[in-house]
């Protein structure tokens, strides 16, 4: 979609333009050139010494079992955090949208996780399942059920899915509900005449008709588990235990910065930019395609 | 309204009503221990109603603690932590703005690629990148200042990019009539397409205030004096190993005020972030 | 097919004190198997008086009866009814044949059953050759068609339809509506057809409900409403130009308002002598608008003439003289609004 | 007056330590002014230094960890050693006035020193005396081996303790002190002193005989595993866990904190196991000064050390920490003071330190150590769940960790 | 006020290959002070023949002059001259006084003027009472005004006007009409008016320019395009129900259309012989639609006939004789669809 108007000027649009390019230059593209410079070289920690070594570094990661298990790790923990949290919040979003009376407060409280930050996030769950003091782990374990997210690796899993996925659901709960109410009203009524009982209607008009955002939501979601829950991660886990909740992103911090292997962590930046370019090309189109509908 | 059954509408109350009070409970929680003392929250399991250390935990929260790891008060963290995040959200929404407007409103050659180069920065998160990105900062000397801490976040696709959608949305017509009444460019970008789009500029507004305030890899890391920690840093901080967390109701209490700004932006804002967004995103 | 019965029905929204009456006390005897037209301008409770019967708005006081059965409450689905809305509300993820098909999918009719009724109603509308299309993939006349296509293979006993035709263009709007007749000739299913446009009502109604702010105006022919308003309102809302409604005319009683439609008007060398203040050319006629010369100032009342194209333009600001034709002038009560039989 | 900044990982009552010896320090002369900042745990703190170094930002003083020592050795031009910052400063500087097995440790192949010891530690026993008395034990008597540990546990575990036994530093105790305390290898040429070539051999049937006795004892719930590094330590501050292997330098910390009466005791080993005990490792770390500063910070940071190596100081600092005292002086002080009568078990760290150390016990000092840990770290939790046996741990905890040492040797020739 | 030129003005859009050529070759001359209306379907070119003369769209050929003056690579702020859009344009964020002074601040006009002239024309157009409202706090009608006030207070020598009442209901289309009208009497500002709509056409325009496909196919007043028009085109253009152009009347030459008016086919015991399709009532007057009976089969072409509503009223199926009113015949050439004059 182009405008049909538009002003003329040679100079006037780059000048407009000069803050963002200038900021999008040197701290994005340059820095994002010194890791693909980076990838193809072994440092020492200190990056007195260092040799091209080719493309060792991506050698490495594919022979390093530990990092295949990362990206295995890295899809569970994303199709975890997505799923969940799209159909906890679409089940909220759903029933906000029946509820007439306490709806503003009902949706206040749905969507203050949202300014919590990660690493705040991270330090509530953590402590609400911490194995001395944690409420829910006391809760648990007088109902016989043993939670030590530090040696159960499918605890800790679901420690950080929870954590992740409880800070996700305003997103997608204010998304749905927006979704939902553009929705024509004479659609479910029509729906209704035709006989579709609530349930029904629910999965032959509302759900397919929420598609669109479902998806948007999708690609929203799964960038926010590969990325911004870093800090989750973090202040719970670690990414352990052993590498149980290791993901991509942590692995980058933790063997660049932790681990001091730079060379290694580029390689790995170089990765993660390739996946994260391909889903930025899938979600340009979508969006593209999403608004010339609109 | 197409069904009148009172049991669909219960259970609407009742799912919402499981919904907020599971989705409130951390936020609770840490209040709750914010308001008890170290001791009472080392029993298990620790109340679970409000105690009576309210005043004493949020001051050794706001003015610093002897014991914690961070000397530095939280009063500064939330100063440092506000000028981070105004500097972030202003700047990101003003040169959002201006490419969104360079990028809509002319030809120019490389107007695709422009685009797409800042686009794909939303894909490019700082923990991507952060080495280098740490070794431009510090090539600037921009480490540990205001600047260093706030200035390499700036860049927004997501704002370039909605405000791109919304100037889409604004009738050609305003632009034509604005012209037959001899406006400029950027007369016409002062006087009437800043003005339009105060709703994105709020909804944004809320988003990038709660990226800049939540923000923590970056400033762990360029931040290296404690009197330069935000907040959310300096909570981290504050637990250090785990070693030695005796007071957990100091923490607590700091995690609460860290809450506090932005959800009292986001809730007070809501109507204007749902509309702003939505109106566009959809 | 079934007859409808409204019986003193009344619309409220909100309850206490904020309620605010929408209908105030409708009551029709619907026949069955007629084509009944509800018009009247916007907000004026059409949409609303349609969706009881429907059963997508509770009805706040009295019955609706279809076919001798009290449908108060029951769901829409279980009145035997189906309805054609205004912007067509296809379902636009399903295709036309489904969209079709969806209320028959849900009653559980046969497979075969659903693709022979289908397949039927699309032939009458003309659908055949788009059943695979989602509707996006068509015009906005053959979307209109689907709708339709939707509510007939039901088969009801009765249509509701609401505006079903205002999103068409002029020209489809009049194919359209020569179908619909068509259509309703052939299915002879009881029709409540909601229009806010007169010359839709006029052609399509057997018989039509004239409203304004909530309540019934006037019940009966097309021909009735218009060559025998029951109101002031009725006499200015159907026809066009609208009927000239004279409190100054030179021979007016006081507390009457005279009535003539502007055709009624003949240019005779005397009788109510008025200036000319504009004239339109319109293609086969011209209207000439003319103020009182007897009354004093400006008293607002303009008086419309309709003549021939081919009869002469007076000029702006001449004096004309107008005689209406005696048997077509009528009478109205000017505080009640209500005809008079005799003055 | 010059500003001289100093990143460490001292937490808990140890940071308030640190921040005293500064503040003392600044007080005792205006010219200099030392900053310190706590920057995480010793391998964040480590890494946020080597990342600053990088980006020309580092700080004056680094404090890292023993297990670090290799990497900033090694690391060409990134330090300044700290015997040439003491002849530069014009300090009295005396290596030999250190105890051998500290300064040995940070003494470079070429006998120049190259930090300066600050807070070295051991690993010791510690538990609580109330819960022993509980459970019915003898209070004033440690269990010394580890079978008289598993008893001790199950008769707490009886008496209810849901966490009879455990340990901080997984690592830097059950495997590297561990291989010093029964004398036996944890890698070759010495561990590693002998030259960059060195190999990993932590999966020796004793090692594997001491983790499969504690993937018993875990199995059992008499071992509780509460993460990595010194994570464990607050569960026992807490009372939680009743034995507990750890720091003697979170003595400072326990002793303010824990609310029971606590005791420290020498490191449990197995009786038939020939020289056992022989000494345990040295850990803690040391302050390494960063290169590239300005030389009046050099200057600064010399008469800081001056000051951090009086006898005073640092006998007061052993005294208030559990960190040993790093001088023959220092302890000579202190056994004077009578402070070691006074407070039984403190001279446990000393006395287990200054045994004559052999070959296979005098440290460990290897390459991408820290990375090492991390992977023993990662493979021991395996045990703990139960998804690997303890040899297949240690055996894949050995060659990922030579893979990294292989690394090490390459990027240093 | 000024004389408006258009010589040979062809709009391209895009260049080479994918150059669309959507006005071919306009050539018009306005005189000082006229009201021309450019009427034509959705899609012929309007809009963008006018945004040519604002300014708004380049010129790909010919020129354009305003007063004289070639304009053709002017701003549109320095053609002097003021627009109107169909959807008004108005700023939503300033308040009506604010929009109606916006062009005359950016022109740095003096305060007090500012004041003088929005006053005056916001008395002209009864929006005092509005000046401190924002746009959205007005009717449809009074946002309207507000638009017009904004070409008003700049005094420019042309007004141009893009559909600027399709947004308005039917009544205050036709209310408005007359005031547009009027202001024009009083203001005598040179006009392009844009419609589709031909009532609004007939009505306002002193010559009007009919459009089809990017081609202006006549240029006349509304009198002469209604009685003689020139192409098919205009014919079933103008006038509704539109002209009927028959290829198959009884009498009709090979190559040739006839067109007559549905008002000019006068029923009559014998004459052209067609079968009643369907009769519609429209108040003051009935259409009767008809088909031919002497061509075989279904020929597609439909007769309209209109009467008064006093008229008899024929049944459906019924055979009806029509005759058409000799000098009221047009005829065609029916290849290129122009007008004939002699047969
Ligand atoms: N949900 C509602 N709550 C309150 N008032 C309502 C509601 N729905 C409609 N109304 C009011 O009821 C009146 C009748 O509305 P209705 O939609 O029936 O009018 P209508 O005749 O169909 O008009 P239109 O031609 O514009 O569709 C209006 O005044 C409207 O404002
Ligand atoms: N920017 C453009 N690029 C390409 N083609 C265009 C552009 N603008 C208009 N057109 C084409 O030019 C032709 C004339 O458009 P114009 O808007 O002038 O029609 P119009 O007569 O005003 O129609 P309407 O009554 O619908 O407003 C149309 O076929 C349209 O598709
Ligand atoms: O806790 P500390 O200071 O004794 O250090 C423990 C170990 O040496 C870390 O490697
Ligand atoms: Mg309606
Ligand atoms: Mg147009």
């Amino acid at each position: 979609m182009e405008k049909r108007v538009f002003f003329r000027s040679n100079w006037l649009p780059w000048l407009l333009l000069a803050p963002q390019l200038a900021v999008v230059g040197i701290f994005f593209f340059w820095p994002a050139g010194q890791a693909l410079v980076q990838s193809l070289q072994q440092q020492d920690a200190f990056g007195t010494s260092v040799t091209w070594v080719g493309l060792d570094n991506f050698k490495a990661l594919w022979n390093d079992a530990t990092y295949l298990a990362s990206f295995q790790t890295t899809v569970i923990f994303s199709a975890l955090v997505t799923v969940l949290g799209l159909s906890i919040a679409l089940l909220l979003a759903v029933f906000a949208d029946r509820v007439v009376k306490g709806a503003t407060f009902y949706k206040t409280i749905l969507i203050l996780p949202y300014a919590v930050a990660p690493v705040v996030s991270g330090l509530l769950w953590a402590f609400m399942f911490s194995s001395s003091i944690g409420v829910v782990t006391y809760a648990l374990h007088k109902i016989g059920f043993d939670w030590n997210h530090l040696l159960n690796s499918n605890h800790a899993m679901a420690l950080v899915v929870m954590a992740a996925v409880w800070k996700q659901i305003s997103y997608n709960f204010l998304f749905f509900l927006a979704g939902l109410n553009s929705i024509p009203k004479a659609l479910i009524e029509a729906a209704a005449i035709d006989g579709a009982r609530p349930w029904r209607r629910f999965w032959t008009i509302q759900l397919p008709l929420l598609a669109p955002t479902t998806f948007f939501l999708l690609v929203i979601n799964m960038v926010y588990a590969f990325f911004d829950t870093f800090a989750i991660i973090d202040a719970t886990t670690q990414g352990g235990p052993g590498k149980a909740t290791s993901t991509l992103v942590y692995r980058v911090y933790f063997d660049g910065f932790r681990g001091m292997d730079f060379g290694g962590a580029a390689a790995q930046s170089v990765v993660l930019m390739v996946i994260v370019i391909a889903l930025t090309v899938v979600q340009f189109r979508y969006v593209e395609k999403k608004v010339q509908y609109a | 309204m197409v069904e009148r059954r009172t049991t669909l509408g219960i259970l609407a109350h009742a799912i919402m009503i499981v919904g907020a009070l599971i989705v409130a409970f951390p936020i609770y929680l840490a209040f709750v221990a914010s308001t008890h003392t170290p001791q009472e929250i080392m029993q298990s399991p620790m109340p679970l109603w409000p105690g009576s250390n309210f005043w004493e935990s949020y001051q050794t929260a706001l003015r610093g603690s002897s014991s914690s790891l961070t000397s530095t008060p939280v009063a500064r963290m939330i100063w440092v932590s506000f000028v981070i995040t105004m500097i972030i959200t202003i700047g990101k929404i003003s040169i959002s703005l201006l490419s969104a407007f360079a990028v809509v409103y002319f030809r120019f050659p490389l107007r695709q690629l422009c685009f797409w180069a800042i686009f794909i920065t939303l894909m490019l998160p700082v923990e991507v990148r952060i080495g280098p990105t740490y070794q431009v900062v510090a090539d600037l000397g921009m480490i540990n200042s205001f600047a260093g801490l706030s200035v390499p976040l700036i860049a927004s696709a997501t704002a370039t990019f909605l405000f791109r959608q919304f100037f889409l949305t604004v009738p050609d017509e305003l632009v034509e009539a604005a012209r037959v009444d001899g406006a400029g460019p950027m007369r016409f970008f002062i006087d009437i397409l800043v003005p339009l789009s105060v709703t994105s500029i709020a909804a944004l507004f809320v988003i990038q205030f709660i990226y800049g305030w939540n923000q923590y890899l970056w400033p762990l890391i360029a931040a290296t004096s404690e009197d330069m920690y935000p907040i959310v840093v300096g909570i981290k901080q504050m637990i250090g190993t785990g070693e030695s967390v005796s007071e957990w109701n100091v923490v607590m209490a700091t995690a609460v005020l860290a809450m506090l700004p932005p959800a009292l932006i986001v809730v007070l804002m809501q109507k204007w972030f749902v509309k702003g967004l939505v109106d566009t995103e959809k | 097919m079934a007859s409808i019965e409204l019986k003193n029905v009344i619309k409220r929204y909100g309850t206490g004190k904020t309620a605010n009456q929408v209908i105030h006390g409708v009551n029709a005897q619907i026949k069955d198997g007629e084509f009944i037209v509800i018009v009247g301008p916007s907000g004026c409770g059409k949409s609303t008086l349609l969706r009881m019967v429907a059963g997508l708005e509770e009805i706040s006081d009295g019955t609706i009866s279809i076919g001798n059965r009290v449908v108060n409450d029951l769901e829409p689905s279980e009145r035997d009814i189906a309805m054609v809305f205004q912007n067509y509300a296809l379902y636009p993820h399903m295709s036309v044949f489904d969209n079709m098909a969806y209320g028959l999918k849900i009653a559980k009719v046969p497979e075969a059953e659903i693709k022979t009724r289908v397949d039927k109603a699309a032939k009458i509308l003309e659908l055949g050759a788009y059943l695979d299309r989602k509707p996006k993939a068509l015009s906005g006349g053959q979307r209109q068609r689907v709708a339709m296509g939707r509510a007939i293979v039901r088969q009801p006993q009765v249509f509701l339809f609401d505006e079903p035709l205002s999103n068409l263009d002029a020209k489809l709007r009049a194919q359209t509506r020569l179908e619909i007749q068509k259509l309703h000739r052939e299915l002879g299913i009881t029709s409540l057809f909601v229009t806010h446009d007169q010359v839709e009502a006029m052609t399509l109604a057997q018989r039509m409900i004239v409203m304004n702010g909530g309540v019934m105006e006037q019940f009966g022919t097309p021909e009735e409403v218009y060559t025998r308003p029951a109101t002031t309102f009725v006499a200015s809302f159907i026809g066009s130009p609208p009927m000239n409604l004279l409190k100054n005319a030179p021979d007016a009683k006081a507390g009457v308002i005279t009535g003539v439609r502007p055709e009624h008007l003949d240019i005779t060398p005397n009788g109510w002598s008025l200036a000319v203040e504009a004239v339109e050319m319109l293609g086969a006629e011209r209207l000439i608008y003319g103020r009182w010369t007897h009354t004093q100032g400006n008293d607002g009342e303009v008086v419309i003439i309709r003549t021939e194209e081919s009869a002469a333009v007076p000029a702006i600001g001449a004096t004309l003289h107008v005689t209406p034709r005696p048997a077509k002038i009528h009478h109205f009560d000017a505080n009640t609004g209500r005809r008079l039989e005799t003055v | 007056a010059t500003e001289i900044q100093w990143w460490h990982s001292m937490d808990g009552a140890l940071n308030d330590w640190v921040n005293d010896l500064a503040k003392d320090f600044n007080a005792s002369q205006s010219e200099y002014k030392v900053i310190p900042t706590y920057k995480g745990e010793y391998d964040q703190s480590m890494a946020a230094g080597i990342a600053a170094y990088r980006a020309n930002n580092a700080p004056d003083i680094l404090q890292v960890f023993e297990v670090g020592t290799a990497t900033m050795m090694y690391s060409k031009g990134a330090i300044k050693p700290v015997a040439e910052v003491m002849k530069e400063g014009g300090v009295k500087f005396d290596p030999k006035s250190y105890i051998s097995a500290v300064s040995g440790y940070y003494t470079a192949p070429n006998g120049q020193m190259m930090s300066m010891p600050f807070n070295s530690s051991t690993t010791v026993f510690y538990y609580n005396k109330d819960a022993f008395k509980a459970a019915g034990l003898d209070p004033e008597k440690a269990p010394t081996s580890w079978p008289e540990v598993v008893l001790a546990a199950a008769k707490l575990k009886t008496n209810g303790s849901t966490c009879p036994f455990t340990t901080s530093w997984m690592t830097w105790a059950q495997v590297e002190s561990f291989s010093t305390w029964h004398n036996v290898s944890y890698a070759s040429k010495f561990n590693g002193f002998g030259g960059l070539d060195a190999r990993l051999e932590f999966n020796s049937p004793l090692h594997v005989r001491h983790f499969e006795n504690l993937a018993n004892m875990s199995k059992q719930g008499l071992f509780v595993y509460k993460g990595r590094a010194g994570k464990a330590s607050s569960s026992f501050i807490s009372g939680e866990c009743a034995m507990f292997v750890g720091s003697s330098g979170s003595y400072a910390t326990i002793k303010r904190d824990a609310k029971f009466q606590f005791a420290e005791s020498t490191l449990p080993y197995y009786p038939d196991v020939p020289g056992a005990p022989q000494n345990t490792i040295l850990g803690g770390a040391s302050l390494w000064v960063m290169s590239g500063k300005p030389a009046a910070n050099y200057k600064g940071v010399a008469q800081f050390f001056s000051y951090l190596s009086s006898p005073q100081v640092q006998a007061a600092s052993h005294q208030r920490t559990g960190y040993l005292p790093i001088t023959m002086a220092a302890f000579e002080l202190t056994e004077k003071s009578g402070f070691y009568k006074k407070n039984p078990g403190t001279e446990v760290p000393v006395n287990q330190m200054i045994r004559k150390t052999t070959d296979k016990s005098r440290g460990v000092r290897l390459g991408n150590f820290v990375q090492i840990r991390a992977i023993v770290d990662e493979e021991t939790e395996q045990i703990w769940t139960g998804k690997k046996t303890a040899k297949e741990a240690l055996d894949s905890a050995v060659s990922r960790g030579n893979e990294l040492l292989a690394k090490f040797q390459a990027a240093n020739k």
